[in-house]
C-alpha cells in the first residue's frame, strides 16, 4: 500500500474585523494542527458537528481554503509549496464533490460543457476525444446521454449529484474529497449516490477524503475514521475500530446521540451518554482538552492540559482518560 | 430517472425571454419605446421642419391650425418640430451617460467584490466619496465647467450616477462568489479572469441588465432637468430646454410645456416598463407571490 | 373512541402555474394525549402541509382546504372562523419548526417573544409574562434565563433558538404540540438534547406529539405510532414496532433498508430507483408504481385505499392481492 | 452602539467633507479659464494690471497647494470666502437660504416615507389585489415622471383651476408683519406644493420598495411563528413584519438623499423657493467659484450628517448590528 495523501500539522487561521478603532485583529483558528494520511484506494472519513472544522480541513488540503502552516503531501509533493500554476496543473490529481447540488453546478451553463470544462482547462484530448468522454462518464453515473444538452435547474438533486461527480471524475483524479456529498438529499436517494461512489472508488481505485456529519454514512463508505472537534482531531481509528469501541468521550456520545432504528422508545431505550451544551467559541479556544466542558469524565487536568492524539489499542486518541 | 426528458434543454436567458414576451406592459413599453426611436430618427435625418424658426403667431394653441397639430410657442416656433429634433439629442444623452455609468459602476464594483480586502476597501471608500456629492448640483458645476456639450453633459451624467451601480455590482459579485459553483471552477483549475468573465459576470447579468434599463431613464431625467435649467447644449433643441424657455409663460399658454413633459414622461415610463418586464423575467418566483 | 385530535379525509389542494395540484389526498390520521405520533416521508410528500393545515396556516391563496375534517376535541377546525383559530392557536395547539435560526423574529429578545405568546391567551400583566417567560426558559434548560431572556435571538446557538421555540410553544399548556422536523438544522449532540427535552415536556404536561421528520432513525427513538406518507396521501400506519420491524409497503421497505446502518450492515444498501414524481404529474394509480418492484397493471389505473391488513393499515394493491 | 464605533463614523464623515473641499478645490483650479479674468469680466473690463491685482487679492498667484492650504485653513474657520458675484461673504449667502431648502428637503422625505410606506403595507396584504397593482402601476409613474414638470403642471392646475395654494415663494408679503404662528402658517400653506412634488417621485419609490420588503417579511419563518402562537394580524403586519421591513427602507432613505437635494434644486427653481438652489444655479452661470464651492460642501455636508444619522437609526432598528463595529 502507497501513502497517496499525508498530512501534518495542517493549520487554518481566519482573520475577524477589527475589534474598536485601533483594536487588533483576532484570529479564529479553525483547524490546529490537523495531522492525517491516506492509502491509495482507501477511503477517510473526517466527522464532526458544524464548526468542528471539518470541511475546511478538506478545503485547506487541496488549497481552496488558504492553510496558515503545515504540510499537504501528496504523492511525495507539498501541494502548500507549489506556485499557482503547478498547483492549477495538480488539480487534475485532486477533485471535489459539493454538499449541495443545487448551488455547486453553474446554472448558465449546459451539462455537458460543465463536465467537459475540466478537459478544456487541462487541455487533455481532442475535441472529438472530450465529448467521448463526457458521454462515456454519463452512463458511467447513471446519467443518458440525450440529457447531455439540458440546463442543471431541468434535473433533480440526486442527479445534479450524478453530474457533480462526472465533473469530478473527468480528468482521472486519484483523490476525491467529498464534502458532505449525501446530506442535502432524500433517504432513498442518498443510497443511490452512496452506492454509486461505493462502486466507483472499487472500480476506478479512487481514493476518498470524505467528510459527513453522518455517522451511519461514513460507515457505511469509509475505511478509516477521524473525529474531528474544534479544529482538532480527537480520535482517529479503523471503521470497525472506532464504531465498536469509541474510545473519545465525544466520539461516545456522538454515537449515542445518532438516532438508531435499533434503538426504540416502545422497549424503553434512554440514552447512555448524555452530553450538554454547546461546543465552546473557537475565538478563545479552552487552555485544556476543547471538550472539557461537556464531558462526564472530566477532571481537573483536562481543563489545564490539552491531550495529544496518542496510540490507544487500534485506535488514536486525545484524551486524558480513554476508554 | 424520466423527470429531465419532458424538458427541452431551454437556457435561462430563453426562458427569461419567453416570460418576457408573455409580459402586456413590458412588450407596450417595447412598442412605445420603438415608436419613440423611430420618431427620432425619422426627425435626425429625415424631417425638414426647422425648430428655431418663427414660423406663426406665437401661442397657437394645439389643434387649431393643421400646419402645427402641436400649437406654437411664445415665439411662435412650432412645438412638433421642437418635440421631432429635440428627441434625438435626449435620447443620445440617455444612452451614453447610461453605458458611462454602467461601465464604470460594473467594472469598479466587480472588481471590489471580487477581490475584496484593499482593493474592495479602497474602491468602496472612493464609491462613498462620490455618493456623497449632490448628484444634479455636481454635475451642473462639471458641465459649467468643461462647457456644455452633449459629450461633457454625458460624461457628467455618467461620472456622478455610476456608484449606485457599483454598489449593486459588488453585492451581486459577493453574493455569487461565495456558492459553491465558484469554488468548483477553481477546483478544476479556472484562473481568476476566466472565473469572473464565464462565471460570475453572466450570472450577475439579469439584475445588472434590469439597472442599466433604469439607468437609461434616470440619464434621459437628468439631461432634461440639466436643459431645463439652461446648462444643456447650447447648439441644440433638446425636450428639457423646450420646457425651461417656455416656463415663465404657463399661464398664458400650457401647451408649450405639456407636450414636451410628456415626451419625456412617455419615454421613460416605456423604458422603465421595460425594465420591470425584464426583472420579473428574470424573477419568476419572485413574480407567483 | 374519539382520539384527541383527528385527522379525517382531509384534502388540500395548491393552485400553482401548472394548474390546480392535489397536496394532501384523503389524509386521516389520529394522536391521543400523551402520545407521540410520527410522520415520515421524503421532502414533498406532504407530512409539512399536514402540520400546516391542523394549525389553520396553510397559506391561502394558494393553498385551500378542500375536504374532510381537523377535529380537535371534537371541535372541527376546517369550519372554525379565523378569530377561534387565533384563540386556540398557541392556547391548545402549538407548533416547533424547522429552522430556529429563522423562527425567531430577529427584532425582539427572546424574552419578550414568548411573553408575547403568554399575553396573547391569558390575562397576565407584562411584568408576570416576563417572569413566566423567564422560568420557561429555565424549564427547558437554558441556563442563567433571566440573563437570556434578555437577548436577542442571534445571540445564541441553534440549539439553544430551538429550546427558546419549545418553551414558546408550550408557554400556555397546549394539547397537541406539532414539531415539524425540529432537529433537522441541528447537530447530532444538540438533536439528542432536544429530543429528550420533547420527550420530558411530554411526561410533565401530557401534551399529544405529532413528529413530523425525514428521518427513521428519530421515529425510531420518539414514536409511539407512525405514519408513513407518500405525495400527498398516507400509505403505511401502525405501532412504531408494527411499521418499522414489520413494514409491509414497499416504499416503507424501501425505506427503512436505505438507511446506512451504524452497526455492521451489508457493502450495497438497498436503493428506490427514481425519485419522487412532482404532485402535478400524478396519474390516476399509485403514485409509487413507477419505482416499485410489484408493479402490476392495476397499479397504473386505481389508487390503492389504506386498510387494515396484518397488524396494520397499508395502501398497497400488492399487498392486498398477497403478491408480497 | 459603542462610542468608538460613534467617534469612528465622526471621523470618517469628517474625512468625506474634506474629500468634498479637496475635489471642489482642483475641479475648479484645473477647469479651462482663468477665474481672474471671470472676476475682471464682472468687474467690467480686464487688462493685465487689474489681471494681477486681482490674482494677488484672491491669492490666485501662489501654488495651487498653498492655495489649497489656505482655503481648507479658511474653512476650518468658518471663512467660506468672499462671492465675486454677490459680493458678499459667502457663509452670509448661504445661511440666508439654507434653512428653506432645509425644511423643503425634510417635509418631502417625511412625507414621502410616511405615506410610501403606508402604501406599500396595505398593498402587501393583498400582494395579487387592485390597490397593489395601483402601487406598482402608479410607482412606475412616479418614476418616469420629470420633477419640475410636475411642478409645472401643479401650478398650471393650482393658480388657474383650483387656487388654493399659492405657488410661488415661501411667504406671502401681506403677513410679513404678522405674528410667529400666521407666518408659521403661511410657510406651510406655501409649502404644500413644493413639497407635495418633490415627496411625489421617491414617494412612489418607497410605496413599491416597502410592499417588496414586506412580501419578503411576510414570507419569513417568524411571521409564520408569530401567527402560530396566535397573534392577530393587524399584530403581525405592524409589529412583526414592519419592523424588519423598514431595514431595507431605511437604507434606501439614506442613499436617496443626495438625490432628494438634487431634486430640491429643480423644484426650488420651478415654485421660486428662496432656497439654495437660485443661488447654486446663480453661482455656477456666473463661475462664482468661491459661492459654488460653499454650496457644493454645505449640500454635501448636509447628505453626510443624513447618512450618519441613517447609519446610527439602522443600528438602533437592528439589534444584530449592535456591539459590532
Amino acid at each position: 500500500m502507497t501513502t497517496l495523501l499525508d498530512v501534518r500539522d495542517l493549520t487554518v487561521q481566519f482573520a475577524l474585523p477589527r475589534q474598536g478603532f485601533f483594536g487588533p485583529r483576532p484570529v479564529l483558528e479553525a483547524v490546529r494542527q490537523v495531522s492525517f494520511s491516506l492509502e491509495q484506494g482507501r477511503a477517510l472519513g473526517i466527522v464532526g458537528e458544524s464548526g468542528s472544522g471539518k470541511t475546511t480541513t478538506a478545503m485547506a488540503t487541496i488549497r481552496l481554503v488558504e492553510a496558515a502552516g503545515g504540510k499537504v503531501m501528496f504523492q511525495g509533493e507539498d501541494l502548500l509549496q507549489l506556485d499557482d500554476e503547478a498547483m492549477r496543473q495538480r488539480r487534475r490529481d485532486v477533485q471535489l464533490i459539493f454538499q449541495d447540488p443545487y448551488s455547486s453546478l453553474n446554472p448558465r451553463a449546459r451539462v455537458a460543457d460543465i463536465v467537459r470544462e475540466p478537459m478544456d482547462l487541462m487541455e487533455i484530448g481532442t475535441p472529438e476525444e472530450r465529448r467521448a468522454r463526457v458521454t462515456e462518464l454519463f452512463r458511467l453515473v447513471g446519467l443518458r446521454p440525450d440529457q447531455l444538452n439540458l440546463f442543471p435547474h431541468q434535473f433533480s438533486g440526486g442527479q445534479r449529484q450524478r453530474i457533480s461527480i462526472a465533473r469530478a471524475l473527468t480528468t482521472n483524479p486519484k483523490l476525491l474529497v467529498c464534502d458532505e456529498p449525501v446530506s442535502a438529499l432524500d433517504v432513498a436517494i442518498q443510497a443511490q449516490i452512496l452506492n454509486l461512489l461505493a462502486r466507483l472508488k472499487a472500480e476506478l481505485g479512487l481514493s476518498y477524503l470524505f467528510i459527513s456529519h453522518d455517522l451511519g454514512v461514513v460507515r457505511h463508505v469509509c475505511d478509516d475514521v477521524a473525529v474531528m472537534y474544534l479544529g482538532k482531531i480527537v480520535e482517529m481509528a479503523p471503521r470497525d475500530a472506532l464504531f465498536d469501541a469509541p474510545q473519545h468521550p465525544y466520539t461516545q456520545a456522538l454515537l449515542s446521540a445518532a438516532p438508531s432504528l435499533a434503538r426504540r422508545k416502545s422497549r424503553g431505550y434512554v440514552r447512555p451518554v448524555k452530553i450538554s451544551g454547546d461546543p465552546p467559541s473557537p475565538i478563545n479556544p479552552p487552555k485544556g482538552c476543547a471538550f472539557a466542558d461537556r464531558c462526564p469524565k472530566a477532571q481537573e487536568v483536562c481543563r489545564k492540559v490539552q491531550p495529544v492524539l496518542e496510540p490507544h489499542g487500534p485506535s488514536r486518541v486525545a484524551c486524558h482518560f480513554p476508554g | 430517472m424520466t423527470e429531465a426528458t419532458t424538458f427541452k434543454a431551454e437556457s435561462p436567458a430563453r426562458e427569461a425571454w419567453r416570460m418576457f414576451r408573455r409580459n402586456i406592459p413590458a412588450v407596450a413599453g417595447v412598442i412605445m419605446l420603438t415608436g419613440i426611436v423611430l420618431a427620432t430618427l425619422w426627425g435626425t435625418f429625415f424631417y425638414d421642419g426647422n425648430p428655431y424658426e418663427i414660423v406663426w403667431a406665437p401661442h397657437e394653441p394645439p389643434g387649431v391650425t393643421p400646419e402645427f397639430p402641436l400649437g406654437t410657442d411664445y415665439l411662435g416656433r412650432d412645438i412638433f418640430a421642437g418635440l421631432i429634433a429635440g428627441g434625438g439629442p435626449t435620447l443620445a444623452v440617455g444612452a451614453a451617460a447610461a453605458a458611462i455609468t454602467m461601465v464604470i459602476g460594473v467594472s469598479l464594483g466587480a472588481l471590489a467584490g471580487f477581490y475584496g480586502g484593499w482593493v474592495d476597501n479602497l474602491l468602496m471608500r472612493i464609491t462613498e466619496f462620490f455618493q456623497v456629492l449632490p448628484t444634479l448640483l455636481f454635475a451642473m458645476v462639471l458641465v459649467t465647467l468643461f462647457s456644455p456639450t452633449l459629450f461633457t453633459i454625458a460624461m457628467a451624467i455618467g461620472v456622478v450616477s455610476w456608484p449606485q451601480t457599483a454598489r449593486l455590482t459588488r453585492a451581486e459579485v459577493m453574493k455569487i462568489k461565495e456558492l459553491e459553483y465558484v469554488t468548483a471552477a477553481r477546483a478544476i483549475g479556472a484562473r481568476n479572469r476566466r472565473i469572473i468573465w464565464t462565471v460570475i459576470l453572466p450570472n450577475a447579468a439579469p439584475p445588472l441588465i434590469v439597472s442599466a434599463t433604469l439607468t437609461i431613464g434616470v440619464a434621459i431625467l437628468f439631461e432634461a432637468g440639466l436643459s431645463f435649467l439652461g446648462l444643456g447644449d447650447p447648439n441644440t433643441m433638446s425636450w428639457g430646454l423646450m420646457i425651461g424657455s417656455n416656463r415663465a409663460y404657463i399661464l398664458d399658454a400650457w401647451w408649450p410645456v405639456t407636450f414636451p413633459g410628456l415626451a419625456i414622461f412617455l419615454t421613460v415610463f416605456s423604458v422603465s416598463l421595460i425594465g420591470d418586464g425584464l426583472n420579473d423575467a428574470f424573477n419568476p418566483k419572485l413574480r407567483e407571490r | 373512541m374519539s382520539a384527541l385530535l383527528q385527522i379525517e379525509d382531509l384534502r388540500v389542494t395548491f393552485n400553482t402555474r401548472y394548474g390546480p395540484v392535489t397536496a394532501l389526498d384523503s389524509v386521516s390520521l389520529s394522536v391521543n394525549a400523551g402520545e407521540t405520533l410520527g410522520v415520515v416521508g421524503e421532502s414533498g410528500c406532504g407530512k409539512s402541509i399536514t402540520a400546516l393545515s391542523v394549525m389553520g396556516l396553510i397559506p391561502s391563496p394558494p393553498g385551500k382546504i378542500a375536504g374532510g375534517a381537523i377535529r380537535l376535541a371534537g371541535e372541527d377546525l376546517t369550519q372554525a372562523s379565523e378569530a377561534r383559530m387565533r384563540a386556540l392557536r398557541g392556547a391548545e395547539m402549538a407548533m416547533i419548526f424547522q429552522e430556529p435560526m429563522t423562527s425567531l423574529n430577529p427584532v425582539f429578545t427572546v424574552g419578550d417573544q414568548i411573553a408575547e405568546a403568554i399575553m396573547l391567551h391569558q390575562k397576565v400583566s407584562a411584568d408576570q409574562a416576563f417572569r413566566d417567560a423567564v422560568a420557561l426558559l429555565d424549564r427547558v434548560g437554558i441556563p442563567s434565563p433571566d440573563r437570556r431572556a434578555r437577548d436577542y435571538p442571534h445571540q445564541l446557538s441553534g440549539g439553544m433558538r430551538q429550546r427558546v421555540m419549545i418553551a414558546m410553544a408550550v408557554s400556555c399548556r397546549p394539547k397537541v404540540l406539532i414539531a415539524d422536523e425540529p432537529t433537522t438544522a441541528l447537530d447530532v449532540t444538540v438533536q439528542a438534547q432536544i429530543f429528550d427535552l420533547l420527550n420530558e415536556i411530554q411526561r410533565d404536561f401530557g401534551a399529544a406529539i405529532i413528529l413530523i421528520t425525514h428521518d427513521m432513525g428519530a421515529i425510531s427513538e420518539m414514536a409511539d405510532r407512525v405514519a408513513v406518507m407518500y405525495a400527498g396521501r398516507v400509505i403505511e400506519q401502525g405501532r412504531a414496532d408494527d411499521v418499522l420491524d414489520l413494514p409491509q409497503h414497499p416504499y416503507t421497505r424501501g425505506l427503512i433498508s436505505c438507511i446506512p446502518a451504524l452497526g455492521k450492515g451489508e457493502d450495497t444498501l438497498r436503493e428506490i430507483p427514481g425519485v419522487v414524481p412532482p404532485l402535478h404529474m400524478l396519474g390516476a394509480g399509485c403514485a409509487f408504481a413507477d419505482r416499485c418492484a410489484y408493479r402490476a397493471p392495476r397499479c397504473d389505473s386505481e389508487k390503492p385505499q389504506l386498510q387494515a391488513h396484518g397488524h396494520h393499515p397499508v395502501a398497497c394493491h400488492a399487498v392486498e392481492e398477497g403478491r408480497i | 452602539m459603542t462610542p468608538s464605533y460613534l467617534l469612528r463614523r465622526l471621523f470618517y464623515g469628517l474625512l468625506l467633507m474634506l474629500g468634498v473641499v479637496v475635489l471642489n478645490f482642483l475641479l475648479i483650479r484645473l477647469a479651462p479659464g482663468d477665474p481672474a479674468v471671470v472676476i475682471a469680466g464682472e468687474m467690467g473690463g480686464a487688462d493685465e494690471a487689474l489681471l494681477a491685482a486681482i490674482r494677488a487679492d484672491y491669492g490666485l498667484d501662489k501654488p495651487v497647494l498653498t492655495q489649497l492650504g489656505i482655503y481648507i485653513g479658511n474653512v476650518l474657520q468658518g471663512d467660506l470666502g468672499q462671492s465675486f458675484f454677490f459680493n458678499q461673504p459667502v457663509a452670509t449667502l448661504i445661511g440666508d437660504r439654507i434653512g428653506p431648502t432645509i425644511l423643503l428637503v425634510l417635509c418631502a422625505q417625511v412625507l414621502s416615507i410616511l405615506l410610501g410606506v403606508f402604501l406599500g403595507v396595505i398593498a402587501a396584504r393583498k400582494p395579487n389585489g387592485v390597490l397593489s397593482g395601483f402601487v406598482s402601476v402608479f410607482a412606475t409613474i412616479g418614476y418616469a415622471v420629470p420633477v419640475f414638470w410636475t411642478g409645472i403642471m401643479l401650478i398650471i392646475l393650482f393658480a388657474s383651476v383650483f387656487p388654493i395654494f399659492p405657488v410661488e415663494g415661501m411667504q406671502s408679503v401681506r403677513l410679513r408683519d404678522a405674528g410667529f404662528m400666521i407666518r408659521a402658517l403661511d410657510v406651510a400653506h406655501h409649502l404644500v406644493l413644493p413639497a407635495f412634488t418633490l415627496a411625489l417621485i421617491y414617494l412612489a419609490q418607497y410605496a413599491r420598495l416597502s410592499r417588496a420588503s414586506m412580501l419578503e417579511v411576510l414570507g419569513s419563518d417568524y411571521i409564520r411563528t408569530a401567527r402560530a402562537k396566535g397573534a392577530s394580524e393587524r399584530s403581525v403586519l405592524f409589529k412583526h413584519a414592519l419592523r424588519n421591513a423598514s431595514l431595507p427602507i431605511l437604507t434606501v432613505a439614506g442613499l436617496q438623499f443626495g438625490n432628494l437635494i438634487s431634486g430640491a434644486l429643480l423644484v426650488e427653481t420651478v415654485f421660486n423657493w428662496p432656497g439654495m438652489g437660485r443661488l447654486a444655479f446663480d453661482s455656477i452661470l456666473r463661475r462664482d467659484y468661491p459661492t459654488i464651492m460653499g454650496v457644493l460642501f454645505f449640500a454635501s455636508a448636509m447628505v453626510v450628517v443624513a447618512n450618519l444619522l441613517t447609519d446610527l437609526s439602522y443600528r438602533l432598528a437592528d439589534p444584530r448590528l449592535r456591539g459590532k463595529s
